[in-house]
């Protein structure tokens, strides 16, 4: 992959310690094979991914940003999940009148028993990633002027 | 000065078939602060780990990083090891490079590429933890039992015999729950009330049990090992120190129609009554609604009669507090109402067997009391419409049960026992009657529970016909059972004297109030939620907080009591230690910051944040700010994300090691 | 009101004299029937128990007539015509790719958009305060047996009309007319249905049954909304009596007949002397 | 109109209900009024009320130096007034320790602000004392978020340009942080650095990260008096951001802040129901 210069996606996951990094956990255990852009940070909770890391993420040369955490109901926390859906939900607002690129974050439900779905989830956003190219308007925004 | 030291694992091949770990450990090796970076076959092993020990001493360590498996593997593996050579184990971390990558790509350049930025995160994270120590929170050996049917006597004898103290409440006059309501028990046949009463009389009788009769909990504040909870004492009318349960005033009593609900409405008791002879305790209680007395201010008699004087009409409800450091919920079940609308019309539904409409169809604890010699028929089986030997009766199952259209999903798991034992109890009453039984499954999982359900069928002579019943109509006196029999392949129509509807078992009334009270969670039937299936089936969400019986799931009474006395152990167990430890990776607060927006406490799951008050040392105020409790956060953040100020953090997954993880991605 | 209205076969074929009842009254009811232009049959027990496709198919086209020719509202007296309109309707607005398969059989745009309705439905539409104004005389003369049989509720999660195991609206409007309906047990029973031609001993045996619980329970007369249940019930009621050597006299009217004599309707103008068992 | 609010404060002062008065003071006519703090009775009469009235006063009641004032009264228009309904559910002010003085207002601004052409309380509705009627209100309800649907008209990019052209004056003088009344964090984010979350200098990168959080920062809580719009230095039109954030609290939960005392804040609280089309 990396012989021939075909841009590489730079993807930050911010995924919960009970549901997703255990669904990522899984998919290892089933060898289940997905491309290596995605870098996982660990959280305990959903609750807990605040909208200044995605956006730090973007500032750290993220292509696309993965938000991962518990189906609703199964959080380890019973609510986490249910109060980050929400602040979610005015986020995307504010960053649709920015002008941010909304096919760059995605937001996901992956349960520990998904490894599956986790595969599938990276190799498409990465598969995405790669057709919509490098985040050249927010690394615009972020080289010093 | 930092000292990390980073160990890197093959796992055999595991990892290093994929990555190459030697290149991992050379170049994390040239990363600032880190000390040394070896790589070894197995870290986990006792030489790895031997490794990891000898450098944390002779490196002088200061943080540690695993580069292996999943942390949700082996990272308390590591953190002993740190421990055990005076190293805080909360500055151990791990880099998982075998189920996040050696496992999942299979380009040896790529893999090892994303294997060294992983332990990066790992090092930028470790140099910004710091050591914690566990928290400590003493214990108040005093536990809360809430309910006091088999499950709740059980466990509350345990725990009393263990030398703990124990506040019962229990919501009805008097212990004994549904089973003391039962005739006999599957799949032995012995009478319910003689195993039972023995035990509430040693619930009466224990120096070291507090029993709250007709009493309800009305709040509960505090958290693991220090609960305050509020208990409602209902108005009793009835002195309990003054009465005797002489009897006087219920054989004086003029109000007798009342339906008893101890006999499930089968029988009829007078407005001052104990609910059945053998009652815990045995003091009566006034019905208000019932009384004369307290409705039309007439009567008064049981007042005049009282040698005792223990009547006294202006009781009033009472609210007392008990301080406690555990809670076992055992608050049962109900039965499914059959035809009633309910407020979730998923559950109305079989209006059509005309429960409610014909006298002589009843639900399965209606017949217990009905076979019971201690029922309103003295163990006579009559029909409640004309007291007439019923000749033929019909015992339907899952009424409601694995019903998705107009009951519950689950199976009431009790159901096909007792229909087995209803069967046995009647035809050993009632030699030249006929019992019927419409099924759709026998499960009879359980120590000789099938032998019982053959023995019904081979013989007690019970037809049991594989099939639902469509309806249920009333011709001539008779009742009309009409179903199918899917294993002969034909409708059947049976004329029965009697219809016994094996309702569907769901949690007791108010049970959801209760959980959010005790911040337990539940499920959409209002089953307790246990924290896991399989590992953690006693345990609940919040901490302190056990769960046994039927309010968890349909249970039967050996299960009940066996979970009672699990519940009972994993108390005890608590109640072993002068304090409790919890893990210290917890959220707290920067008062010096907080704007006391109370946001957080808004959004945190587990109520864990409090609102307090900083005063100087005249006591005048200085400002108020959250404050995390430890004893009840869970570790979620969600007070960190949702805090504009950021003025509380959340030990272990701070902000500063979460932005240095990130920002080691450049 | 105007309404669209699809017949099917045995509205036109052996129970025009239902068409009579339900077209007088509704005419009464100031309620205009625009009949589906060009309608086909609905497919009936054949279709479904053959051909799954052509079980659609066949409502599809006539739900297709009824929406290109701008009709909301459906009304299907026969309740084995309103269920196949309706079962093919929401299979068809559920499955986008079904839509299209069968737009392309019948040669015509289909929505699945159409609600169709039975005739208790469009009683119901009107509402019983506005019958009740135009009533002229009470019911009260009648002790009706409401029967629904099986195509009118069921399959519930299909129709969602009533509640399938203890229907009551048959009641509830005849009760507002001034009848005084019975409580009863076969209000749901089958009634043999199609069997009368390849089976008639079923039937015979299952309206019997009927018949006689009606009566048990002192109904003076039956009241159906079904083509076939009233074949079976009335015209078979004289075989009925031969085989189990009874008298029944049990009067099977259609609930629009009822509807009709309140609102001062006459026999002849209901087609109920067309019925085989005479009221006397 | 203005006698009343002087004679109102004075009285306020003289009984020592209140130690001081929060009001508008005005150097010449036309010109934008000042917030000025009158302490005793006899100074009432430098208290003006016109259409220069902008600055939302509730932001001083949060003011350390304020509270060591005493008890304040407070002069509020009906849009000013939302704050106070937000600051209490924030448990930042006792409305019992706060005298409220509502003006009638039909617009500020010659010609009216934005805000003021879809203000729909222009009397105050839960003030102490409300003084004056509102003549002839530039009323016109709807609209609300008229200037950023047609801002959402342009692509995404032209969005993101828009922004880069804007945010690049931006100085980061904090004027939008000072002016806001719901900004009262006792350290504010943008000025901790362990970690340093935002970029403090007033570079794109640096400028991008604190407007959003500080848009977001008020999300459910903005109640839009537009003041730091007003004071923005470098006439960015911050409104927008604001906008967005309040036009998805409002589709999506129903919910504006400041309108209603009952409701629960949408942040902090969550239903099972909440829509997740987004989530994957």
């Amino acid at each position: 992959m990396s012989d021939n210069n075909e841009f590489e996606p730079k993807i930050i996951a911010y995924v919960c310690n009970w549901c997703t990094y255990l669904g990522a956990d899984l998919a290892g255990t089933n060898r289940l094979e997905y491309p290596t852009n995605v870098r996982i940070i660990r959280l305990p909770c959903t609750g807990r991914i605040d909208f200044n890391l995605i956006v730090k993420a973007f500032e750290m040369g993220a292509d696309t940003v993965l938000v991962s955490g518990c189906h609703p109901g199964d959080c380890h926390y019973t609510s986490g999940n249910y109060h980050a859906r929400r602040r979610w939900m005015l986020f995307r607002g504010l960053l649709d009148t920015m002008g941010i690129d909304m096919e760059r974050i995605h937001f996901t439900w992956i349960s520990a028993a998904e490894g599956a779905k986790f595969q599938k989830v990276i190799t498409e956003i990465t598969e995405k990633t790669k057709q919509l190219g490098p985040y050249e308007a927010y690394r615009k925004v972020c080289k010093v002027s | 000065m930092a000292r990390i030291g980073v160990f890197t694992c093959w796992c055999g091949e595991n990892i290093a078939r994929n990555v190459d770990v030697e290149k991992v450990a050379e170049a994390i090796g040239k990363l600032p602060h880190v000390r040394c970076s070896v790589a070894y076959k197995y870290m986990c092993s006792d030489p790895g780990q031997a490794i990891m020990r000898e450098k944390i001493v002779s490196e002088g360590l200061t943080g540690v990083v695993v580069a292996s498996c999943s942390p949700h593997m082996h990272l308390k593996t590591f953190r002993k090891a740190a421990e055990s050579e005076g190293l805080n184990p909360y500055v151990v971390e791990m880099a998982n490079i075998r189920e996040h990558c050696s496992w999942v790509h299979h380009n040896k350049e790529d893999a090892t590429r994303k294997a060294i930025d992983l332990v990066r995160m790992s090092v930028a994270k470790v140099l910004r933890n710091h050591a914690l120590d566990p928290i400590r929170v003493p214990v108040t050996k005093r536990a809360l039992v809430i309910g006091g049917g088999v499950a709740g006597i059980q466990a509350a004898l345990d725990i009393a015999d263990a030398g703990h103290e124990v506040v019962l409440v229990e919501r009805d006059p008097s212990i004994g729950g549904k089973m003391a309501g039962l005739s006999e028990t599957f799949p032995t046949l012995d009478c319910s009330q003689c195993i039972l009463t023995p035990r509430m009389v040693d619930v009466g009788q224990h120096p070291n049990i507090k029993l709250h009769t007709y009493s309800e909990v009305e709040a509960v504040d505090g958290y693991l090992g220090n609960f305050k909870v509020t208990i409602r004492k209902k108005a009793r009318y009835v002195d309990m120190d003054k009465c005797t349960g002489c009897g006087i005033c219920w054989n004086a009593c003029p109000s007798k129609k009342n339906l008893s609900e101890f006999d499930f409405g089968m029988g009829t008791r007078k407005a001052i009554y104990v609910p059945f002879p053998q009652a815990v305790p045995a003091r009566p209680v006034i019905d208000a609604n019932a009384c004369i007395k307290l409705t039309k201010d007439k009567c008064g008699l049981c007042e005049k009669k009282c040698p005792a004087g223990a009547i006294n009409f202006d009781d009033q409800d009472e609210l007392i507090t008990e301080e406690i450091g555990a809670v076992v919920v055992a608050t049962g079940y109900k039965l499914y109402d059959i035809g009633k609308e309910q407020q979730n019309d998923k559950l109305a539904g079989y209006g059509e067997y005309g429960y409610g409409k014909y006298k002589d169809v009843i639900d399965s604890l209606q017949f217990e009391r009905i076979v019971s010699a201690s029922g309103p028929t003295v163990g006579e089986i009559q029909r409640p419409s004309d007291g007439k030997e019923p000749k033929s009766v019909v015992f339907i199952s899952c009424v409601g049960s694995r019903d998705n259209a107009k009951g519950v999903s689950y199976c009431s798991k009790i159901c096909c026992m007792y229909n087995a034992k209803h069967t046995m109890l009647y035809k050993h009453k009632v030699h030249d009657g006929q019992a019927h039984v419409f099924y759709m499954d026998i499960r009879a999982g359980g120590k000789n529970y099938d032998e019982f359900v053959r023995r019904a069928i081979e013989q007690d002579g019970a037809q049991y016909h594989r099939g639902r019943v469509s309806k249920i109509t009333e011709e001539n006196g008779k009742l009309i059972v009409r179903g199918v029999d899917t294993l002969a392949g034909v409708p059947v129509t049976v004329e029965a004297d009697l219809v016994v509807l094996a309702a569907a078992m769901r949690p007791a009334d108010g049970v959801e109030q209760l959980a959010q009270k005790l911040n337990v969670g539940y499920d959409e039937f209002g089953f307790l939620s246990e924290s896991h299936p399989k590992l953690r089936p006693i345990e609940t969400n919040a901490a302190g907080v056990f769960v046994c019986g039927a309010c968890q799931g349909p249970k039967d009474i050996p299960e009940s009591v066996a979970q009672a006395s699990a519940a009972a152990g994993k108390v005890m167990m608590m109640f072993s230690r002068k304090e409790l430890t919890r893990e210290p990776e917890v959220a707290c607060v920067n008062e010096q910051n907080c704007a006391a927006c109370f946001a957080c406490a808004r959004a945190c799951p587990f109520n864990a944040i409090e609102q307090a008050e900083i005063r100087d040392r005249n006591g005048n105020l200085v400002k108020r700010t959250a404050r995390v409790n430890p004893g009840l956060c869970m570790g979620c953040g969600t007070c960190v994300a949702i805090c504009p100020s950021k003025s509380v953090d959340l030990e272990g997954f701070t902000e500063q090691q979460i932005y240095a993880q990130v920002e080691s991605l450049v | 009101m105007d309404i669209g209205y699809y017949p099917g076969c045995a509205l036109h074929g052996s129970s025009n004299d239902y068409e009579m009842s339900v077209r007088a009254c509704l005419e009464v009811l100031g309620v205009q029937l625009r009949e589906v232009d060009d309608w086909i049959c609905c497919g009936a027990t054949a279709a479904h128990s053959l051909n799954q496709k052509l079980a659609v198919a066949l409502p599809a086209r006539n739900l297709a007539l009824a929406e290109c020719q701008g009709m909301q509202d459906l009304l299907a007296p026969c309740p084995m015509c309103s269920m196949e309109l309706i079962k093919a309707n929401q299979a068809i607005s559920a499955d986008a790719k079904l839509k299209k398969e069968m737009a392309e059989i019948v040669e015509l745009k289909v929505e699945g958009k159409v609600s169709v309705l039975n005739l208790i439905q469009i009683f119901q539409q009107v509402g019983l305060d506005r019958i009740k104004e135009l009533a002229v005389k009470s019911l009260d003369e009648f002790k009706p047996a409401c029967y629904y049989g099986c195509l009118l509720t069921r399959p519930p999660e299909a129709l969602q009309f009533d509640d399938c195991e203890q229907p009551s609206s048959m009641e509830t409007l005849l009760e507002g007319l001034g009848a005084a309906p019975i409580d009863w047990n076969y209000k749901t029973e089958c009634c043999g249905a199609g069997m009368t031609m390849s089976n008639e001993d079923t039937v015979l045996d299952l309206s019997h049954k009927i018949l006689t619980n009606a009566a048990d329970h002192g109904a003076n007369c039956l009241v159906v909304a079904c083509p076939m249940c009233h074949v079976n019930l009335d015209m078979k009621q004289a075989d009925i009596d031969r085989r189990y050597n009874v008298q029944h006299d049990m009067v099977v009217y259609y609930l629009s007949d009822l509807v009709g004599f309140a609102l001062g309707l006459d026999e002849q103008r209901l087609g109920v002397n067309r019925h085989f068992v005479a009221k006397h | 109109m203005l006698n009343q609010l002087h004679e109102t404060c004075r009285k306020l002062l003289e009984d020592g209900t209140v130690q001081v008065v929060i009001g508008y003071g005005q150097s010449s006519p036309d010109t934008p009024a000042y917030p000025i703090f009158v302490t005793r009775p006899e100074d009432v009469q430098q208290l003006v009320w016109n259409n220069q009235c902008f600055g939302n006063l509730t932001t001083y009641l949060t003011r350390k130096e304020v509270r060591a004032m005493g008890k304040p009264a407070i002069v509020v228009k009906g849009c000013d007034e939302k704050t106070l309904v937000v600051l209490e559910k924030e448990s930042q002010i006792d409305r019992s320790q706060i005298v409220v003085i509502g003006m009638a207002c039909s617009a500020v601004g010659n010609p009216p602000l934005a805000k003021c052409q879809a203000c729909e309380v222009h009397m105050p509705r839960f003030a102490d004392a409300t003084i004056g009627q509102v003549e002839n209100p530039a009323s016109e309800t709807d609209g609300r978020y008229a200037d950023l649907e047609a801002f959402l008209q342009k692509t995404p990019a032209d969005r993101m340009a828009y922004w880069m052209n804007e945010l690049d004056r931006c100085v980061k003088c904090y004027a939008c942080r000072q002016v806001c009344p719901l900004c009262y964090c006792e350290t504010c984010i943008v000025d901790k650095n362990r970690p340093q979350r935002i970029d403090t200098s007033p570079t794109l990168k640096g400028n991008y990260a604190w407007h959003i959080t500080r848009a977001f920062h008020l999300a459910a809580r903005c109640v839009g008096c537009d003041e730091c719009t007003r004071a923005c230095p470098a006439g960015i039109d911050l409104r927008l951001l604001n906008l967005s954030v309040a036009k998805a609290a409002e589709t999506d939960f129903g919910f504006r802040a400041g309108m209603d005392p009952e409701v629960e804040p949408v942040v902090g609280s969550y239903s099972e129901q909440d829509k997740e089309g987004f989530i994957r």
